[in-house]
């Protein structure tokens, strides 16, 4: 990788950081409702692995915690805020929210609010793939806790059962919502729990965009040449509550701070800076201009963006015609 | 015009299907090699390769979700769940996916799935294999509910909703399979909407879907050769969205109104349907319709229990013998 | 009598309840350590212990089903699921297990289990966070709903639930938690049966549940001041079984009824409402019975969508001067 | 074990065997309706297993193939076979049928027709007996098929999780229904699917009582000593067809023929004849009692039994005053 494409990665990481604390900061400001769900802590994850993915190509399906996957995917930045802002602009036209990001020009399947729901739509992905016969292939991100829902071990069995083309990447950060995984979980190595599906599986640093990368290298294109699914679990962290109601008690401040300073940012500009690919004030520069670009282009849009018309309410619903298209 | 079983109208509109659209496959257990429990998938593996006709292993949220996310990148899916109370298992992807998808993201996913319940209750399956729940899908905004009374649209509900771009459901059942009727050699569609007059009169309604059709035709029959009372039949056939318009039309012709449904009463067809006259024609009600309905218990085993949980033709001539005041 | 919050009234019956027995408990994803997403649990970990203040894995059906196998052996679960939507993954327990046993078993096993559900449409949680599912619990035999609308009956309730030897669902309101309200000191118990006139009038009556009783106290109070019309407010409270006797008593006297629910029409409590009154007192209708509910959409993100599609005070006021034509 | 409990256990799956054949014609004259699914082929597993438990003291659940599971716990066979009839004297008042067997006061606690919804009531039997700080351990009977359902993963991580008093039993009879294992299962060796929530475990013929029995006494002290769930697979075969309605296409007629000569019955009889416990002659004596008992006693039984009242349909559905019970 050369530096051009290593200062990238560290502006897509820096960018992600600001445009989530900038979606904390418009929730503080009421332009932003409902649940939201921030991703400082764990950028170098989705970053990491799409970035040896071919995004827009490849389907992405994730969680609630899904601005970053989305963006990763190529998604505008402008129009996962405006859907933040519920806006008609937004790329779920403000029907959506924070937890239901979507774009199918660019592959991204969303953004699902329960927790596990994600796992077949994966698979599903992964069939209609092998349908078709492209080169494609559907890329799962879920958190520790999901792995506990039934769904986890049914599509586990029925994508190695029929060879579907799935990297299942589990984004362990330890916690769900409040409970710690070893309270919730009896093997809390994830990776190790795919075993009786005869599923490949590899676990690694989460935190180093580096080591991710590596290690989303070797899963992509198992799953891109073999067929098969792959389970890579990334150890993680969030640097924020769950949500923006969560009042974080369950974690000790030594904890967090530990974890504070494996910081896939600081870890990644460290290392860009050691190898002189970048100084202190390349960074700082770096650093106004994504602030720069949100202040002055994203959140602008997004304010500025239409709100859905009442009349459209039911929209949506059904799709226009859909019971007779096919007849035209 | 060939006479076929609801299993081979539903087989037919499965092959015709398939054999049009490579992204048509179905899903299901012991739909593959053993051709489905109900007889409607035999065949269709030998011809169409266990790519298309897949056995599923004992999972049913999940390949449903699976059929969700094939149908989302453009498949259509036509995923069977061996009996409708297993479906109380898969409402999660059914309910929060299936349903949902195409609003949430703005019109921007579609999401044509087809899912296939046999139900009702059929010969002493107990209390865990015996159940409508039409009601459950209708009260979901997203879905499209469809239900078959005959063969020929048990063939022609399947192929329109292999079309239509959104979910639908379709509730066959059990106790129909082996039942025979015509069902013509052109291919045809049976709308996804909209109810259809199978029998007309103008003294009373018999409101009427799936197997309760049979039951409403056997009471207008007996009633006009007994009573000398000529009643409408109507076969709801589409329960979501239900239609208002010609719900209403009938029994301005009418006046009185019977809903004859195997399920039990609470929210159900019965009650939805009283609520649109109500709000459509209340005014020209003669008197107060009536719900023919289950007892609500869970479905017995004892056979002598379990006929007397559901109703019958008998059922629906005494309750239109009171409702005229005979 | 102290003023309690709709949160800590359901604290404290918890409280009570463990505190007399030990074979209450309370399982739910989050309620123990960290108290509870709305704080109805708070503080119990720390008094009872994990044994019986149990922090779940993220697996809805499962942990329900051992609340219901715990339940037939005596215990008295407390089952929380967080959000009424992720109940659509538990039904499979529920629906074919905790339903039915008790009529399967010929009456042999009892199945007293509390199910509580948090639900309806808080502030823009989206399609797949916003729901009402009374009407898909109402819709079985074998399971008793109710929903409190108020901190005493939260409070009151849940005493009865745990005390109960049927399984009992529980559905909360999630914009309800901080409502405070008054709860007498001394312990007492809210019956799983019947209505609560909770406003007397003589005009109209206005059947609410859970936070639709306070739109319709609000619609009430305005409609007295500003038309000097004096609407009845029925509190239905227990939604199976439903209180036939209490809701044609209240239309015997008005004559004119409105249902208000959060809920979307189809098949729902103001359905059944009206199909009962139409059962029970159609003669005494002077007016077609309506609906004030939901608009049938999977709930919206956006703020403005998101109220448009649920009803409000101002629609109730509308519905009763179009109802009384004024 | 004497030869006196030799020839019951023997005796006991003789009258198994002749139970469910009786069975199968009592479907055929319409006396029993619904779906009947017979258990000739397996009946080592029920009887060996139960055998080293304490029935009637232990918990224990199954499927809808239950019959032998039920008389092994101490349920009457006559009302059994009154429930199979649909009469007011069967243990489950004729409401239940086949699928829904139940005897609390035996400590049966059913009979479901949903394949893997007992796997969370077993563990919540385990859970209320935890609570109640007894000795007894519950014991959930499945089928292979029945692991492929979401609710065997939550529940063997709870069950792990909590130390919950559970064996589980399950009969690998290779197929479910018409599908064969490797068919719709990834890992056809079941006990090697709990691993990852670290259960303890192990896999048996389940055609030989002996072998059985011996498994089942490690597992059953596991559970009863370690208060902690075990996972005990036993491979097995059913000699009939899934229910009365299947026609058994999807098997050759070599594998049934293979697994008949491993007749649970024929081994273990052969054996005792070998070690000259029992003649041949005493063989035939005992069947022809077993015989007896089910035409004399038991079908007599059930067919004189009076049907549930209509009357009474509506019993049942919720218990008799149990809203204010409490309150006297
Ligand atoms: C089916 C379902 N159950 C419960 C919840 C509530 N919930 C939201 S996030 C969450 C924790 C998920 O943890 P994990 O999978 O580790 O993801 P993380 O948030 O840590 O990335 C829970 C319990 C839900 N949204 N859906
Ligand atoms: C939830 C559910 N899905 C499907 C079925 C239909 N069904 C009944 S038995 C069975 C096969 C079960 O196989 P297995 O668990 O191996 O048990 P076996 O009958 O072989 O003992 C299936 C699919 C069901 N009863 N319940
Ligand atoms: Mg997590
Ligand atoms: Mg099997």
């Amino acid at each position: 990788m050369d530096a051009t494409d290593q200062k990238r990665l560290l502006r897509e990481m820096l960018f992600a950081r600001r445009f989530e604390e900038r979606c904390a900061e418009a929730y503080q400001e009421r332009q932003i409702g409902g649940f939201l769900h921030l991703y400082p802590g764990q950028e170098a994850c989705a970053i990491g692995v799409l970035e040896k993915a071919r995004p827009g190509h490849d389907y992405v399906v994730t969680g609630y915690r899904d601005h970053i996957h989305a963006i990763k995917s190529g998604v505008d930045p402008k129009a996962v805020m405006a859907e933040l802002f519920g806006k008609e602009t937004g790329c779920s036209k403000g029907r959506g929210g924070s937890m239901h990001i979507f774009d199918p020009d660019r592959h991204f399947m969303g953004g699902y609010a329960l927790v596990g729901g994600p796992f077949p739509l994966a698979a599903g992905f992964g069939k209609a793939i092998q349908m078709r016969g492209g080169d494609e292939i559907s890329i799962c991100f879920l958190g520790d806790g999901a792995n506990n829902q039934g769904t986890f071990h049914e599509t586990m069995n029925m994508a190695s059962l029929w060879d579907l083309p799935v990297l299942f990447v589990c984004e362990n950060n330890l916690y769900g919502i409040g409970t710690a995984i070893e309270r919730a979980t009896v093997e809390i190595n994830q990776y190790k729990r795919v075993a009786p599906y005869r599923i490949e599986a590899a676990q690694c640093d989460g935190q180093d965009i580096d080591v991710v990368m590596q290690h989303a290298e070797t899963a992509v294109n198992y799953v891109r040449e073999k067929r098969r699914p792959y389970f890579l679990e990334l150890m993680t962290y969030r640097l924020r509550g769950h949500s923006m109601s969560d009042s974080g008690a369950y974690r000790s401040k030594d904890e967090v701070e530990q974890w504070a300073r494996r910081d896939p940012i600081g870890i990644y500009k460290a290392r860009l800076v050691a190898a002189g690919v970048l100084s202190e004030a390349d960074f700082a520069a770096m650093d106004q201009a994504v602030q720069d670009e949100i202040e002055q282009e994203i959140i602008p849009f997004a304010e500025q963006s239409p709100e859905p018309a009442v009349e459209d309410l039911e929209r949506y619903v059904y799709v226009e015609g859909g019971c007779t298209a096919w007849q035209n | 015009m060939a006479e076929l079983s609801y299993w081979q109208a539903i087989l037919r509109a499965h092959d015709e299907e398939m054999a049009r659209d490579p992204l048509v496959f179905a899903m299901g257990e012991d739909i593959g090699v053993a051709g489905g429990t109900y007889k409607a998938t035999t065949g269709l593996y030998a011809k169409y390769g266990e790519k298309r006709v897949m056995d599923t292993p004992i999972s049913e949220n999940s390949y449903t979700g699976i059929g969700v996310g094939a149908a989302m990148l453009g498949c259509r899916p036509i995923v069977e769940i061996m009996s409708v109370n297993f479906a109380w298992l898969a409402m999660d992807q059914l309910m929060n996916n299936a349903a949902k998808i195409h609003y949430m993201s703005g019109g921007r996913i579609r999401c044509p799935l087809v899912l296939r319940l046999p139900g009702g209750t059929a010969h002493q399956l107990g209390a865990q294999h015996s159940a409508r729940m039409e009601k459950v899908f209708m009260g979901v905004p997203g879905l499209r509910v469809v239900t078959p009374s005959s063969p020929r649209d048990a063939y022609g509900l399947l192929k329109s909703a292999v079309r239509c771009d959104d979910p639908v459901v379709i509730i066959e059942h059990e106790a129909m399979y082996n039942l025979k009727g015509e069902v013509p050699d052109d291919e045809h569609f049976t709308p996804l909407e909209g109810s259809e007059v199978v029998r007309p009169g103008k003294d009373l309604t018999l409101f009427a879907y799936n197997i309760s059709v049979h039951w409403a035709l056997a009471a207008a029959e007996r009633l006009a050769k007994e009573q000398g009372v000529e009643a409408e039949v109507v076969d709801l056939r589409a329960l979501k969205p239900l239609d208002r318009t010609g719900i209403a039309a009938s029994v301005r012709k009418t006046h009185r109104a019977i809903v004859v449904e195997e399920d039990e009463a609470a929210v159900g067809v019965g009650a939805e349907v009283i609520a649109i006259l109500n709000e459509e024609c209340f005014f020209e009600l003669d008197a107060a319709p009536v719900r023919v309905h289950a007892r609500d218990v869970p479905t017995p085993y004892n056979r002598r229990l379990e006929k007397a949980s559901i109703p019958n033709a008998d059922d629906v001539v005494a309750a239109a013998r009171k409702l005229l005041g005979r």
